[in-house]
Order: C-alpha cells, then structure tokens, then sequence
C-alpha cells in the first residue's frame, strides 16, 4: 500500500472539512472494498477520512412506515435489526447475505452504496425501494443517484449520511452468487411499494444496477412468480464474462426475480 | 496398543497450530533482515531491450536493485528439469533455458526480470514499480492447441513449433488393429484443465548468508528441503551444499507445488550474498497465481474399443500436455511416467497405445498439483467407461466389473505391474455405502420437486509410494526416489526420529511416531520426529506423490529393525540371556518366559554408558537407513457421487459422495481419512469450480479468489469414507499410500453424475452452474430437433 | 506516522506506525503474535480473522489506525495457556492438517458459536457451512472442521 | 475483444475529419485525458488518468494515427503503461460518411488490458473498454456539436 494519512472524523462536518482540505483525499467507512484496492496499489488517496466513528450516522430508526438507516452502520447491525426484519425483512435479508461474517462485521451500507460495483447487493434494493440518500449537502433520490457502473450521482467531498426509504408492502431479494467471488452475478430486489411493483437488478447489467420494466409490468397486473413466466428477458446490455455469458445472466434474472417474489414477505 | 498401527491418535502438532504457535517461513525475522519485490513482467512474451534501475536505486531504503544479467554473470545456472524425457525417435527433450531472473526474453505474465532489495517492503514494492523496463511485445500464445498451430509465436529457439517432445507408450500397431476389430468404439474428446495449486500459506524465503562464516541458510516454503539444497547448489551453484543450510520449518500446505525450487528462492539467497544482508520475500496471493506452478491442462482425444461381450480390446489416446513457459522440475515426469502408465486403469486391456505431445505456451510453468498425472489418467478412463457404457445400454458398474483385473501381480501394456487389490470389494462396498439400488427411487422423487438427480461412478487406481530408484532412473529421472530415516534412541529412552519425508499437513508427528510406539510399546509422548532441516536430518527425498507411508515410514521400520536388534543384543548380555528369547514390549525388555527384565529406558542408559556392553559394541543406540522401493505401490478404490441440478439455473449440490479406499495398512485412519477428505475437496474444486482462465493475448485473468473459485465449506458435502484392503507386498508395513487418492477418484465421479443427471455426456470441467445449464440447453434442443 | 493505542489479548500496546499499516501487519510485525496469517489480498480466505470488540474481522482489510482504542483478540489470546474448548474441538475432530488457516477459522467459529447462542439460533450443519464463507481451507476438505465447530459449540455451552 | 457504435454528428465531413486530426479535439475527448502531446502529425504522447470504483491508475503511453484515407476513414491506436496496473492498448477504426449536412461516424474498436488490471478485474474489463470508447466517440460528437449550434444561435 501507499503512503496515506489517515484522520478519523468526528462529526459529518468534520469529515466534510477533512476530505475537502486533502488533496486527493477518500472517505473510507468499512474500508471493504478501499482497503484491498490501496493493497493492490489500485488506489492512492492521499488522505484517508474514516467516517465510521461518526456516531450520528449509526443505526437504523423507524418512523411511520419509513425506514432510516445511518450510512455508517454496518451490514451485521442492518441484519440483525428487528424493527426492521419487522418492517422490511427483505432490507435485512439483503444485508445478511453480504459477504461473509466478518466483511458484515465491517463493511457499511453506506460505503456499499457509494462505491456502486455493480455487483454490490444494496443498490438493488435501494433503487428498487426508490430510497432517498441524504448526504451533508442535499438530498438525492436513488433513481438519481445511481448513475452507471460504479459511477454515483456524489460529488467527491460529499458525505452519504444516511438512506430512507418507505417500506414496502412486500419484498424480497434473491442473490445468485458468483461461485468465486461471492459477489452477486445476479441479484433481484423486487417490493410491492405504494407505486406499484418494483425490480431491480444488481450484478447483471453492464452498467450497473437497474430496473427491470417488463418485470414490473406483469407483476402490476399479478403480484406472482407465475405472472413473470411469459416475460423475455434479453441478453442485450448485460455482462459477459469468464462465469457466465449474457445470456446465461439473462436467464438468472428471470429466475431470481420469481424467487424474489415467491420469497417475499 | 492404543497409540500404535490402526489407532486414532489424535495429533501431536495440533497444539501449536490451535494456539498460533507454528513457525511458518514468514513468521521468520532474521536480524539486520532486508525485503525482497520482484519486477515482473505484465507481457505473455516480449523482448527486454533494456532495464533501468537508477531512479529505484536513488529511492529511501533501497540497498540493491539486481537483474538477470548480473545473475548470470556470477555463475548462477539456469533452472533445470529432473527428468529427462526420451522422444519417439530416440532424441532428448527440446528444452529452453529458464534463468531465475530472465534476461533477454520474457515468456508468461509474471516472469520476473528484476529484484529489488530495501528495508521494507513497502519501500521495495515502491522501488520495484519505479524500475523501468523496456519491453518488445512479441504475440504470445496460452492453449496448447494454438502453440502447435501454423503461424504460432515461437516461445524457444530450440524448441521448434514449440514442442518440448513428442513420445509414446505402449503399442500402436496392435491398439489400431483391435480397435478395428472391436464391436464398439467410444471416441471423446477430453479436456483436463488448468488448477492453481493454492496452498493457503503462501510461498516463502528468507535467505541469510554469513561472510564471517562464508554460509548460508535459508528457510523456505519446501516439501523437499534436502532436493532444495541439492539442486541449489549442484544445479543452480547458489552455495556449496555444504555451506548451504536448508530450512523447512512448518509448511501451510503444498500439493506439490512447493516441490519445486523456484526463480525466487534462489534469487534471494543470492541476493543475500549479493548486498550482505537477510533477504525475505514472501509471495501474495496473485503472486502466487502468476507464479507457482500450476498443474493439469492436458487436451487429450481417446478412443476406447469393446468386443460384442462388452470386454475391452484397446484404447487409443493422444494428448497435447501444456507445460507452460518454462520446463520445471517434474514437469516431464507429470505427463508421460505418472500419466500415461496408469491408462490401463483397473481394467485387463491387452491392448493400449498413447502418445504426448508436450507444448510450450506463454503460461505459467506446469508441473505436478495432487495426483500428478494420476487425475488426468484417471478421468480419461473412467470418463470414457462411464460414456461407453451409457452409449451401449450397459449398466456401468458391470461393464466396470466385466473387465476388473482379478489377478495379481498383473502387468499391463504401459509398463506397470499392479502388485495387489481387490477392486469387486471395494466397488461392492462403496455401492452398499451408497445405496445404489435405491437410487431411481430418489431420481424420481428428485423429479418430483423439479430436480434432476445423476448418479456417477470411478474406479481409480494410482501408482504411488515413487519409487524404485534404479526404475525411475532408468526412465530418465535425475535422482533416486528413495528414502532416508534415522532412530536415535536417547540414553533416557526416549527417541528421535529424523525423518527425510516432510511434512506440510500430513501429520506425520503422530503418525510416524505411532509405528515406533507400537515397536517398543512406548508412549507417544516420549517419541520426537524431526523433518525438514538438513542440518538436522541426514538426507531426504521428501514429501509428494504419496510417499511418506509407503517410503518414508518403511525406512523408518527399517532403521527401527536395526534399534531393535542391538537393543536385544545388549539386553541380552546384561540379562545374561540369549537373544533369541528377547523381547520388546510394553516399555520393558524381557527375557521370554522368565522374569528377568529391564525397562527399555534402561537399555538406552546400558548403550551410552558402555560399561556393560557385549564385546565388540560400539557404544550408543542410533541407527540409519535408506530405504529404497521395490515397486510402485497401487492404491485404488470406487467413488460414486451422487447430484441433484436445478434446471433453473444449473446449480449442482453433491447429495452423497462414497469413497471406498484400498490403502493398504493404515497407521492411523483419522489420518488417512482427512487426507481423502482434502483430496475429495480438490477433486471436487476441479470438477466443478476450479479453472484458470486465460485470455488470447496470455493474460491470466484468474489471478485472485475473485475469479478463481476455491471449494468452500458450503460447495462441498460431507463425505462418506470407506476402506477395504489389501496388504502392499512391496514394502515392510504393507502401505500402499493416501495423500493423492480422492483428487485423482473424484472428478470423473462427479462429471459422471452430472452428465447422467442432465442427459448431455457434453461437458467439461469445471461444471460451472452456467456451464451446466448450457448443456442442458443444448440437450432439450437436440431432445426436441430429434 | 501515527500513534495508535490498543488492547491486544488484555494487553495495552501502543506504537507509532506509519498510517498505511494493516491490522494485520501491526499485530504480526511489531507485536510478532505470528498467529495470525495472511492468505489472500482479496478479503476472502479468513486466515487473517481477529476479534476487534468483540466481533470477527479480517485484520487484513483495516487499517492499524483504524482500530485505535480497540480492544482486539486474537488466536493467542483466547484462552490462557490451555486451549479453548473450541480449540480441544478442532484437535479431537482432526479439524486441521497444515494448521495455516486454522486460527482464522477458530477465530470465526467462536465468533459464529457466541452470535448464535446470543441470539438463541441453533447452529445448524448448514449454518456451519454458510457461516464459514470467508474462511478457506485447502487441506481437510471442511468436513471435520464442520464437526469440529459443531462440536465446540456444544463444549463451549457446557464449558 | 471488439466493441462498434454508430454516431450522427452535426458537422460536415471535412469539419469531422479536421477534428479526428485535430490533437487538441483528441484530448478534449479521450476520457481522462490529462495531456495529449503531438510529435508529428500522426504520433502523440498522452497521458490519461482512469478512474473505475475505487481504482484509480494512470497511464503514459502513446497515441497512433493509421491507415489515412482523408477524408474518409481511419485507425486510432493507443498503448499506455499504467505501472502497477498493467497496461492498456486499444484501436479503432472509424470511417466517415456523408449523410446530407451531417456525418455519420462509425467505428469498430478493440482493447486489450494486461497486468494487474487484467488479473483482478476481468469482470469489468468489456463493459469499461465499451463505456470508455463510447464515452470518448460521444465527447467527440458533442465537441462538434456545440459550434454548430453556437453559429446558427
């Protein structure tokens, strides 16, 4: 690894002045994903602001139906929450599925959904619950925000605080995992929300997570796995690689999202 | 005897691995101790015009910066290959030169073309990327196939059309005229792919050379310390041997891969004599996809042929085997003597020809990885009867059973005598394990809830225990494969055994020791086994191809037998009694039928005293042996697996897998049971998860466990283990060996049972969910154009 | 450089380290507690599996600096001079053979084991396997490590 | 591995083709571009910074003009080493054809990576080499473009 000067923010303000002195500064949370790309000498930020310790942007709360979630809580804590497995089981059946015990242990939503690989678990379910990602500066809607593989609609000295979104009448997420990596290959966040059925898909696309329309359309009409058995799904657009060509991706879409909705509670 | 021969003694090593107590090569901080990165090539195949190392040399910390020019220049020999290979028309092998440190040509992504020296290795990986090297990208070619082609880039001046050397075995005549004769022929085309070794603790060196003392030592990451310090010195003339001190302190596993002695290892006890300092370098984990030797890639076409009564009659085979950039060390050895010797399988087939065709490639090196050979062998046959049998209607454990050999000793026509088995009992026994007959019964009812279920069989049968010396050198091999031991009994009893078989996970602290406590009926806890240090040991071949039992352990038995007999001789003169009537056993040294009687610890004292010895004794009770096998020994035995593929998405979960062993003796069968568990898992991983990937251009694009899929606790089931067996005539404990076994059985059980369960024989390894449900497409497609 | 402070097996340590030192550089090069090894570059192999307050993490993928204040565990800090009952399960289950990435599963397990009881789940042989996803092993093939842990769950709960 | 797209541009051929000459264009549109240097009129030394998740390499290498048919057609080549990352090299061939005031540019690209890009990151190596000839194409067509509006407005 290279040379860095890692601080550790004590406040969202604090991180904002950090990360805006630096010069060419990263916010690091979970370190998940930055920590062994600065090992492979893929990334040399200058400066390290470690956002972790910020104690406001902990915890999942629960108001109403909508559901807020800090960006520096941990993918274990989302898990195991109970108002929330309560409220939007599919969020923290997602979350449980994240890596292994350990990466759980660490790794936080908010640097999941910052980093955007588009292979990463919670975009789908953020963009499929039409969640809004509050930062120190704005609010932004997860349509907006996620704006191509890796790619987010964040400035670079802007600090993700923390996700709501309204929780759905049902969802459910369904992972295919790469069988190297772990990382989805696909994975199918579908709700039945106040807008009508939502899906989303991470993993898939070769431009990151995206909505599936023809899959919401037929689960409109009937909220079933059997609705979706007419549905095409099309290979143009997703990612071809050693574990598994388009086409195969293109029918694991279609067979995670009728388990996402036959799991969905 | 509860320590001794069958008895599961848990394991003396534990402790120290349980606690975070092993002392691992990296674990190791010499003083005044320097770090090692190497400058590596990202080109498959380029000419270095230049080097320029003066901006790494100006860095903070930097001591050396060294390259190939300078290596070669102090002598330093090109690494060799330790068996000599005889082609078809009677000429050697075309072998191209490997420098530790390439000079003028780099031939794989990872070939490393310089070394930077500095005190940490931060600063040394900062130096090493600020070396800048001037490279010719030249084409460069991965698949074996492709080498061979017209127009292919060529990787050594001496290698023409990239052929390291074409050779055969067996008849050729003979096999086409009974093949043209044979009622039906199964003809495939079988592909056994490339594997990544990845033993999890990484490879290692710290090399420290004394000027006081003009010596050197260094502790590596070795299966075979005493071969390392041979080859370095003899071959590589890094250090006289006897100034050269070789460690091999615990090693986090091998499978051959850390037989080898690599560019790096000798680099940096070079490196130390060069800057006067102790040089480490420990390997990552894409360093080590780059780098260590992989194992497999073999394109073979295989034709086998049955008369009307479902005998076989011949089997053909030709096979293009990958050896990568470089030859190493037994990379000859893997796919001629280890491969194509074992094509006769368990079966009487009087008639087999086979030839190789071995292919340099811009790759990295190919040599050995668990079975060595073996699988390759293994899954070409038992794929091919499997297929044979599905293609004439037979069921195909009888078409197995039909053509069994049943007698011993039976010689085949690729030049090995099988000395003993029983291949009908362990079949019967892994059938009954399995509940063979119940299986369409759970094929239908898999059905029912949409699932597909297969059942698949091997019999495979391996030739371990390597071996005869005086064979293997007469078919090219460099060294003699014997093994050496040596028993010293201390004058307070207790007792060393330095062993030259190494360990690396096999557990020989305990079961080594479980054969001296059942010789003098001691505990284990007073017996001591000392490997892997040739300060220490007096010499060894080492640990791979199954060995250590069958070789390792019987030079123990041998030394042992010596012990043994002087310890009589003086129990004899002071007991005042024959030594006809000793004996040995519960700790004491008795005269038979009386009540006279000392305790072995008392024996011990008489030897080194030497106050009441018989005339003539030299004092102290330490005897060595060199044990050196007669035969090969043949391990064999029946796996079947069982599976369910969910149409949906190809994913495939073992149900059940039964492993029937004929291991011979088995000292200690919790041992031996893990030892088939690990090699199931690597079976498996190769069956169904495990590939390196290469791009066009000889990129490596499997290069972390991002893209390589390594078997993990939820990939795999648990096993069912079974042994039925029949003693080695061979040697004195009557082993046969158990290290390769369940990665050479396994994968051709498994693709067995997949391609039963989707009904498409069409398919390679590794069975990847997409891969699987690919062939399933296909299959329906065909289903409904028939 | 930074100065980070921590407790490490009960201990308090404290030492300058430049702020690019991992974890798992800070407990095996300036504390030389070797125990703890280092697998893969990528997260996935577990060898390198601590407890940071109390929880399992990959000391590989945090930064020394990161865990100032801490308090962190590691495979020589589990049980005092005898072995942890988790530790009794793996020997008398042949839970290993090279022991490289031994104490990084035991550090799991005992962390997989506490979780479970905490939250009154039971572990399950499928739970074993599922639980063990970041930890590889390349020698015993899992299956005596899954007996193993299921057997230091029990040992732990009478212990 | 080969990647094609098609673009309309709003300017005249000879405009388009000035343009696929012009270094200054070139360094404007090459995605992450940090110095586009011309030695002649069909060599440049460039340096381009790629930014893909958290990876973040920069390369030095050179960029090619080949195969002129002015105005018609031609091949852009480019090589860079990224030091730890590996390298990169890439072409493609773009033709040009008139279609009334505007230019229909076409283009088939290939790119190979090596190195430590190539070892970690397969996954992302097809769908970044699309996105970035895409992105560099689409720049290139927006650069154009503007002045055309600019003179009608």
């Amino acid at each position: 690894m290279y040379e860095t000067k890692y601080h550790k923010a004590s406040s969202v303000a604090d991180a904002v002045s950090l990360i805006g002195k630096s010069d060419d500064g990263k916010l690091l949370s979970g370190g998940q994903t930055l920590v062994p790309t600065m090992k492979a000498r893929l990334a040399a930020p200058s400066d390290l602001v470690d956002v972790s310790g910020i104690a406001d942007m902990h915890g999942v709360s629960i108001s109403g139906s909508t559901v807020t979630i800090g960006a520096a809580t941990t993918h274990a804590n989302v898990a195991g929450n109970a108002d929330l497995q309560a409220k939007c089981g599919g969020v923290a059946c997602l979350a449980a599925g994240i890596g292994d015990p350990a990466v759980r242990h660490k790794g936080t939503i908010g640097g999941s959904i910052a980093n955007n690989d588009p292979a990463a678990d919670y975009p789908a379910a953020m963009l499929a619950l039409d969640a809004t990602i509050k930062t120190n500066a704005r609010e932004i809607a997860a349509a907006d925000f996620f704006v191509g593989m890796f790619e987010t609609a964040l400035e670079e000295d802007e600090v993700i605080v923390s996700i709501s979104f309204d929780a759905p009448a049902k969802a459910a997420y369904a992972k295919f995992p790469n069988p190297a990596s772990r990382y989805a290959m696909v994975g199918v966040f579908a709700a039945q929300t106040v807008d009508g059925a939502r899906v989303a898909v991470t993993g898939a696309g070769d431009d990151g997570v995206y909505r599936q329309f023809d899959m919401e359309a037929a689960l409109d009409t009937d909220w079933s796995p059997n609705a979706l058995a007419g549905v095409q799904v099309g290979s143009e657009g997703l990612l071809s690689d050693m574990h598994g060509d388009a086409t195969y991706r293109a029918n694991l879409v279609k067979v995670m999202t009728r388990r996402a909705v036959a799991g969905c509670a | 005897m509860t320590e001794g021969i069958g008895a599961r003694v848990l394991r003396k090593e534990d402790k120290r691995f349980l606690m975070g107590k092993g002392r691992y090569t990296d674990d190791i901080v010499e003083p005044n101790q320097a770090y090692a990165a190497f400058v590596r090539s990202p080109h498959a195949h380029a000419e270095v015009k230049s080097i320029d190392a003066s901006a790494a040399k100006a860095m903070d910390g930097v001591v050396d910066v060294l390259n190939g020019e300078q290596l070669t220049g102090d002598g330093i020999g090109n690494i060799i290959c330790g068996w000599a290979v005889t082609q078809k028309d009677g000429s050697g092998m075309n072998m191209g030169a490997w420098s530790a440190l390439a000079t003028n040509k780099v031939r794989y992504v990872g070939d490393a073309v310089a070394v930077v020296i500095a005190d940490s290795i931060e600063q040394a990986r900062n130096a090493a990327e600020a070396v800048e090297v001037d490279y010719k990208i030249l084409p460069a070619v991965a698949q074996s196939m492709d080498a061979l082609g017209t127009g292919a880039p060529e990787i050594h001046e001496n290698a023409p059309g990239n052929v390291v050397f074409d050779w055969e075995i067996g008849s050729l005549e003979p096999t086409d005229a009974a093949l043209a004769g044979a009622a039906h022929i199964t003809e495939m085309e079988i592909v056994n792919n490339r594997l990544a070794p990845n033993p999890m603790e990484p490879r290692s060196a710290v090399a420290t050379y004394n000027n006081a003392e003009d010596h050197y030592t260094l502790y590596t990451t070795s299966q075979n310390p005493h071969v390392a310090r041979l080859v370095l010195s003899a071959f590589y003339q890094v250090a006289p041997e006897h100034k050269l001190r070789v460690i091999a302190p615990d090693v986090g596993g091998g499978f051959g891969s850390k037989i080898y002695i690599y560019p790096e290892e000798i680099t940096c006890l070079w490196a130390s004599m060069k800057t006067n300092r102790s040089v480490k370098w420990t390997s990552d984990r894409t360093e080590a996809f780059l780098t260590d030797a992989h194992g497999r890639d073999h394109v073979s076409t295989a034709k086998i042929g049955f008369d009307k009564d479902h005998k076989i009659v011949g089997l053909k085979v030709n096979t293009k085997a990958n050896l990568g950039a470089y030859m190493s060390l037994f990379s000859s050895a893997t796919p001629t003597y280890l491969y194509a010797t074992l094509l006769s399988g368990q079966y009487n087939i009087s008639n087999i020809y086979c030839d190789v065709q071995a292919v340099y490639t811009n790759t990295v090196p190919v040599d050995a990885y668990r079975g060595a050979g073996r699988p390759e062998a293994c899954y070409l046959v038992e794929r091919l009867m499997e297929t044979a049998a599905r293609e004439m209607g037979v069921s195909p454990v009888e078409l197995r059973r039909k053509n069994f050999v049943t007698s011993f000793p039976h010689e085949t026509p690729v030049i090995m005598t099988y000395d003993s088995g029983d291949f009908a009992t362990n079949q019967d026994q892994a059938i009954k394990a399995a509940d063979y007959d119940g299986f369409e019964a759970r094929r239908a009812e898999a059905a029912s809830r949409g699932k597909l279920r297969g059942i698949g069989f091997s019999n495979y049968i391996e030739a371990c225990g390597i071996a005869p010396s005086a064979a293997v050198g007469s078919l090219g091999a460099g060294v003699g494969l014997w093994e050496s031991a040596e028993v010293r009994v201390n004058p307070v009893g207790t007792i060393e055994v330095l062993t030259g078989s190494h360990s690396h996970g096999q557990g020989h602290e305990t079961t080594f020791t479980q054969i001296v406590a059942e010789r003098f009926g001691l505990p284990t806890e007073n017996i001591q086994i000392v490997h892997g240090d040739t300060d220490k040991v007096q010499f060894g071949m080492g640990t791979y191809g199954s060995r250590s039992g069958a070789v390792g352990m019987s030079a123990i038995f041998k030394a042992l037998d010596k012990v043994e007999a002087k310890a009589k001789k003086i129990a004899a003169h002071v007991l005042e009694a024959s030594e006809d009537d000793i004996v040995i056993e519960g700790g004491e040294v008795k005269v038979a039928g009386t009540d006279k009687t000392m305790g072995w610890h008392e024996v011990g004292l008489a030897a080194y005293t030497g106050h009441n010895l018989p005339e003539g004794m030299e004092p102290g009770l330490k005897e060595t042996s060199f044990y050196d096998p007669t035969n090969f020994t043949f391990p064999a035995g029946c796996y079947i697996c069982e599976v369910e593929v969910d149409p949906d998405t190809g994913v495939t979960d073992i149900i059940q897998f039964v492993a029937s062993d004929d291991f011979g003796t088995i000292i200690n069968p919790m041992i031996v049971e893990g030892q088939v568990h690990g090699g199931l898992a690597q079976g498996i991983g190769q069956a169904m998860l495990e590939g390196v990937v290469y791009d066009d251009d000889a990129q490596q694009l499997s290069a972390s466990y991002m893209d390589y899929a390594m078997p993990r606790a939820d990939d795999l089931p648990n096993y069912s283990v079974h042994h039925a067996s029949t003693e080695c005539p061979g040697n004195p404990l009557g082993m046969k060996g158990c290290g390769e076994a369940g990665a050479i059985g396994s994968p051709p059980a498994v693709i067995n049972a997949i391609t039963d369960a989707i009904g498409n024989n069409d398919l390679s390894m590794p069975a990847t969910p997409s891969k699987v449900w690919a062939a399933l497409q296909a299959a329906s497609a065909k289903q409904a154009a028939e | 450089m930074t100065e980070v402070s921590m407790t490490v097996n009960g201990k308090a340590v404290k030492a300058d380290v430049p702020d690019n030192t991992l974890l798992v550089q800070y407990i095996r090069e300036h504390l030389r507690l070797t125990g703890t090894h280092v697998g893969c570059d990528t997260s996935q192999c577990g060898a390198c599996v601590v407890h940071v307050d109390g929880k399992a993490m990959k000391s590989c993928t945090m930064l020394a600096a990161a865990a100032d204040g801490a308090d962190v565990t590691t495979i020589e800090g589990i049980a005092d001079n005898d072995l942890h009952p988790m530790q009794t399960a793996f020997k008398e289950n042949h839970g290993l053979q090279c022991g490289f990435c031994t104490p990084g599963m035991i550090m799991t397990a005992t962390d997989m084991v506490k979780r479970y009881q905490a939250d009154g789940r039971e572990l399950t042989e499928d739970a074993i396997r599922h639980e063990l996803e970041g930890n590889i092993c390349r020698c015993t093939g899992y299956h005596n490590i899954v007996k193993a842990i299921a057997d230091g769950a029990s040992k732990m709960t009478s212990a | 591995m080969e990647l094609s797209g098609e673009y309309r541009i709003a300017a005249s051929k000879a405009e388009v083709w000035a343009a696929l000459n012009d270094a200054e264009v070139l360094e404007r549109c090459i995605p992450g571009c940090e110095e586009l240097d011309k030695s002649s009129d069909t060599e440049m030394s460039a340096k381009v910074a790629l930014k893909i998740g958290p990876v973040k390499a920069r390369f030095n290498g050179n960029v090619t003009l080949e195969n002129l048919d002015p105005p018609n057609a031609y091949s852009i080549v480019g090589e860079g080493q990224g030091g730890v990352a590996g390298f990169a090299k890439g072409g493609a061939d773009v033709q040009l054809a008139e279609d009334g005031d505007e230019t229909i540019l076409t283009y088939q690209a290939n790119a190979q990576v090596g190195g430590k890009i190539a070892q970690l990151g397969s996954r992302l190596i097809k769908s970044t080499s699309a996105k970035l000839a895409d992105k560099f194409f689409a720049n290139f067509r927006d650069a154009l473009e503007p002045q055309e509006e600019n003179t009608e407005g």
